[in-house]
């Protein structure tokens, strides 16, 4: 779902992407201000919320019982489920989760699921019967572009953030986190990549390529999204691109 | 959890507070960038959030009346806003409140004044501890001012109740629970109008008028805070100073 | 839900109420006729259909077995729902209850419950694993107005026609209904307040109160609609005029 | 519920019906104030409730149809009308009824008459207790004949079905549920055209025109009751004696 | 759901059908072309394509483990679902099944379950516990008319061609299939009546009569359709068409 | 099912593939009468068959778009095509599938020369073994070309991944249940553009060379045969061997 964007607007940004340069006089591969504030919900197990520029996602993570899959008996539950909520942008309606939720819900549960960042072994109460359920729900507030990534570093932040559950079955000292993966999502402008869009440079790009990396460079989800297409050679730099700003990503988490 | 044997010890409530006081009251306006006005609002353990959008096109165009605007209202509990965790989406109670919010904010807007348009308004409960429809009323009627949406009144909102047998303001979740009464009101406070009342559980004929005194008593200071929030926003400190 | 009214009948309405009277020739404070029929269904354990001048409202309770609430194991569990049949106005759409229909319902089911009518802590089977569901349908089948106060009456009635379930478990003499709270409804016509009004006085009603009580006076529930607002004096006068109509009512159940 | 060793006992049903025997028929025409048409019928134990609104324009528009009227018929069951509480809404069993009855009736409507308009029935089964989809039928041409629409003629419902062997008119519950075949029908009378055909179960060829004789005789005695009905609401009874 | 057809395409047919001929030079009693491919889904415990002249079916059967219904415990389950895919037709939407599928999937049901092809008592595992779930999935795939007679031929079909499930509790040597129901539908277009009707004959016919008999001629489900009406002439006719056509068809299942 | 010990033995797969080995690949483009244009894929195990209508009007009207026709993608899944019965309808993962193929498609459309109409492709999976989105793609290229549209290109699909290790090229199902790493990927052919990429597992940056090296191969082959298949349709056998 895009929101129109007036001619003149269009060639302003694209005009500036050409020069290397933006609206907000960024260079191509600078980050916005990312503010991250843990523990904002005290009925959640885990929360955060995470500015990025104007752009604002708070994270609550629940941890429940639950029914393991038949066919993983001894693993926990991972559920993320993400809201578009009407708050965040005139163009976001209430009701069931469209296909934009749904795919940024899909796209944070493959990075933090990819990535093993949980140990969801160590979540199993009683084989095939009882496990821990970690419900992760996603809460867009306020939308200026970017809720990919945005939603990912809130999720990992509020999953660093929970304190176990007051529960006699919960056995485990903390919960078990161990990595911080980080997507980045490089939009493609008549041809410029450039990281951490804004709305309206989100509102004129072509493609964009959400690419998630461990510490070690190591990629655990990807996501091509837009009406266009990438070469071989933008793939493999917005890899690069997404390497330094993930790095810089993850030290605020 | 379990009913503690008393809730109200030597005239003080379980946090400490006495019959007709008011929990800890925070309002902050303008904090959403995309929507037209906003307003958050923390009242003991509550968390809201309020976000405003119109006066704009109604679509679709078939709910368009032809003489005044439309105001709808969503209140929405996040998932994580509860103990146990809340499935997304309306239920039952969120779409019954959502209807009396509406009606308590409609007496003071001028909807006459734009056919054929919508005004949204959608509450988010963040973090939810008893009182959560009249606190998104207070944040609403905030929010509606910081869009700019000309009004007759504020609309401010507070519970009133009893537990073990005394009338009290602003029940917390142990006093909702266990308690033996729950009372939301919603009051345009300049003139004292009731434009949300509600009530269950069980109230003699006398404790209804002293839970309504104590009602209008909490009311004043919500509107007071309202004020102030309102002010902090548009008039700049050093001017206020003067 | 409101239906359109002519100018002239809105005029005709009010300019009667300022004079104290109505358009079928009531007095403010008196209800129109009340019949109440108990027993009409077969099928279900409890029924009645109460007319209220033209309106026609029929409740059927049904008991099942029921698995009861996590934080209330020992007690029978009450559901409470409303259908605004499209057989009973040109206005109802067939479809899931719109949030007229659940308001209705919840209103009926907060004056039952809260009133402690019926002795729930009596429905209990097995403690945390089975209990009596006492299952209240209201069916709206002609609506002339103040279906709330109908429906409280056709519920209560039929509450008080249940004959016990056909089931080797169900062990009480008879149903542990013991009392009869009663809903009255107070419209404000420009200022003026009236009881139970009919389809075109609510039409034109600015706001309403419903107050319901018990026999000694006590308020088990309230509830204000409508887009207008209330002071303080014609909440007290409500409840006055709820106490007198509501005893009338409580004969004819 | 046992099933009885037998369904037909001397040549009697378990509530003393002969085979070819009605249960208890009552029909009664304009029962509702704010419908356009209605009746309410009773068969033995089925209570049956059905109003007619329209002609009246179409909503949503993109539905209308430009040359004729659309009928729209809805089958619903009460939640208390059966045995076991059904859950409120349509399922699929009511959506396929809602379909054939409408089919139904259309061959006896002048549809063309109101181009872009619509007319809508709503049958509600109030209780049930086998042959509520004909009863329904009976009761819904009464209410569209009450409302004042054009018809060629009334459409009469009925169910016969085969249980023991036997041949019978009008099952009941038990016959329905423990027989061998259930069929109903319905049928323009005068000319005697059939407008809904259903039937599983077992019919040899020659059980199944015993069936249809069977059906036809039903079908009849129904209509007899219908016109009774339309007679006693709008000819006072004074100046029918005459 | 009909399409628009035009009035000289309409003229055409009636005209053709008042002499006995049809569109594609068929006789009124003349069923198009049947071809039955068997196993074609290897997921699918059976499964079948049927071609009925240009008309597609595809059946998929599973068999899972289910829960009996409380007044029949020791019964295995079955059940059918129809898919009028948007593929098939530019009048199908996608969406749940409309009332013509749920039509269609409920009168393959009464057909399979009346003529108890299926030896449903067989697929009890533990009573009142676990039996066997015969899920029948109609999937339309084009539809050039006729969509009843051949969901029911591939339905057939798909049950005469299952594999067992590799199950330790299945334990009959083959699926207890025993019976071949077919059904025949037969069009009257302008008094005319003709069997297996091409989708523009469907378009013009004024109603519709399916009777599903079986190897003896016994009548085992019936279906009327269409805003027409029959005389008891036409049935008994019908039913002749239909004993005769559905022994043909029987040869090809 | 367990888990074999290894997923590759002496360089070959469970199914006596090496690496950079395609499953048989079938395609038939015209398959389908109704739909406008149709394309039947196998992939191995997998069946998919894909039919386009369009460009035709818009319905609902109000999703025309005035300068474009609007593209819709329906991926889903047959009850029948996995080993567990699926329930039918949309579930959230074909939704989220159903837009990435849409992206996919929508560079190879001239979508400006039809305003307002819309462009239907759905793709139904009637049997599945891991790629279905990649073979539901390469399908309904097909199955575009087969309706006439004009595109700039086709689109072809493939997956790769990794197991044991090993970069792979089409993963199968056990493959991609066990494997380490999966990769869709949906390329332009002819200038070798991106249209369709995801990722889920682990790639260090050079296995991530490597298997877009495989990709691109695999996309070769997955052409040729989409290429052959028009040709087998639209010139007649005869002629092309002159």
């Amino acid at each position: 779902m895009k929101e129109m964007v007036s001619s003149v607007k269009r060639d302003y940004i694209v005009n500036l992407a050409s020069q290397g340069k933006r609206l907000d006089g960024r260079t191509l591969d600078q980050l916005r201000e990312i503010e991250v504030r843990r523990g904002v919900i005290g009925t959640a197990q885990g929360s955060a919320l995470v500015k990025l520029g104007n752009t604002q996602v708070m994270v609550g993570v629940k941890i429940e019982h639950g029914e393991p899959f038949p066919d993983t008996p001894t693993s926990g539950i991972l559920v993320v489920n993400a809201e578009l909520l009407p708050l965040a942008s005139p163009l976001f309606e209430p009701g069931p989760p469209n296909e934009d939720a749904i795919e940024l819900a899909r796209v944070v549960d493959r990075t933090i699921r990819e990535s093993q960042a949980i140990d969801l072994e160590k979540l199993c109460i009683k084989e095939g019967e009882d496990v821990w359920a970690v419900f992760i729900d996603i809460y867009v507030l306020d939308h200026d572009g970017n809720l990919i990534d945005s939603s990912v570093m809130a999720s990992v932040a509020a999953l660093h953030d929970i304190k176990p559950p007051k529960d006699p079955e919960w056995t485990l000292p903390t919960f078990p986190i161990r990595r911080k993966p980080v997507a980045v999502t490089v939009a493609k402008v008549n041809g410029v990549l450039m990281v951490d869009a804004g709305l309206e440079e989100e509102n004129v790009m072509d493609a964009r390529l959400t690419i998630s990396t461990l510490e070690d460079g190591t990629i655990c989800a990807m996501q091509k999204g837009g009406s266009g297409f990438l070469e071989r050679r933008e793939i493999e730099e917005a890899y690069e691109l997404a390497r330094k700003c993930g790095e810089e990503i993850r030290k605020k988490l | 959890m379990e009913r503690p044997e008393r809730l109200i010890v030597d005239g003080r409530r379980l946090d400490g507070r006495r019959p007709d006081e008011l929990r800890p009251l925070q309002i902050k306006a303008g904090v959403l960038k995309r929507a037209d006005g906003s307003a958050y609002v923390e009242l003991g353990k509550n968390k809201v959030l309020v976000a405003v959008y119109g006066p704009k096109e109604m679509h679709p165009r078939h709910l368009q009346q032809s003489d005044v605007a439309v105001l709808r209202c969503r209140y929405n509990m996040a998932p994580f806003s509860v103990e146990e965790r809340k499935r997304p989406g309306p239920d039952r109670r969120s779409i019954e409140i959502s209807k009396v919010v509406r009606e308590a904010l409609e007496p003071v807007l001028f909807l006459h004044l734009y056919p054929r348009a919508a005004i949204d308004v959608f509450i988010e409960i963040l973090q939810a501890d008893a009182g959560t429809r009249t606190t998104g009323i207070t944040a609403a009627a905030v929010a509606l001012a910081d869009a700019g949406i000309p009004m007759r009144d504020l609309v401010a909102g507070i519970s009133v109740g009893k537990a073990d047998g005394t009338v009290l303001l602003d029940l917390m979740k142990e006093e909702d629970q266990w308690g033996e009464a729950d009372m939301p009101i919603a009051v345009m406070p300049r003139r004292k109008l009731v434009t949300l009342l509600q009530m269950d559980g069980n109230f003699t004929p006398d404790e209804f008028r002293q839970a309504l005194d104590l009602a209008f008593k909490g009311i004043e200071r919500v509107y007071e805070a309202q004020k102030r929030a309102l002010r902090e926003k548009y008039v700049p400190a050093s001017e206020e100073e003067r």
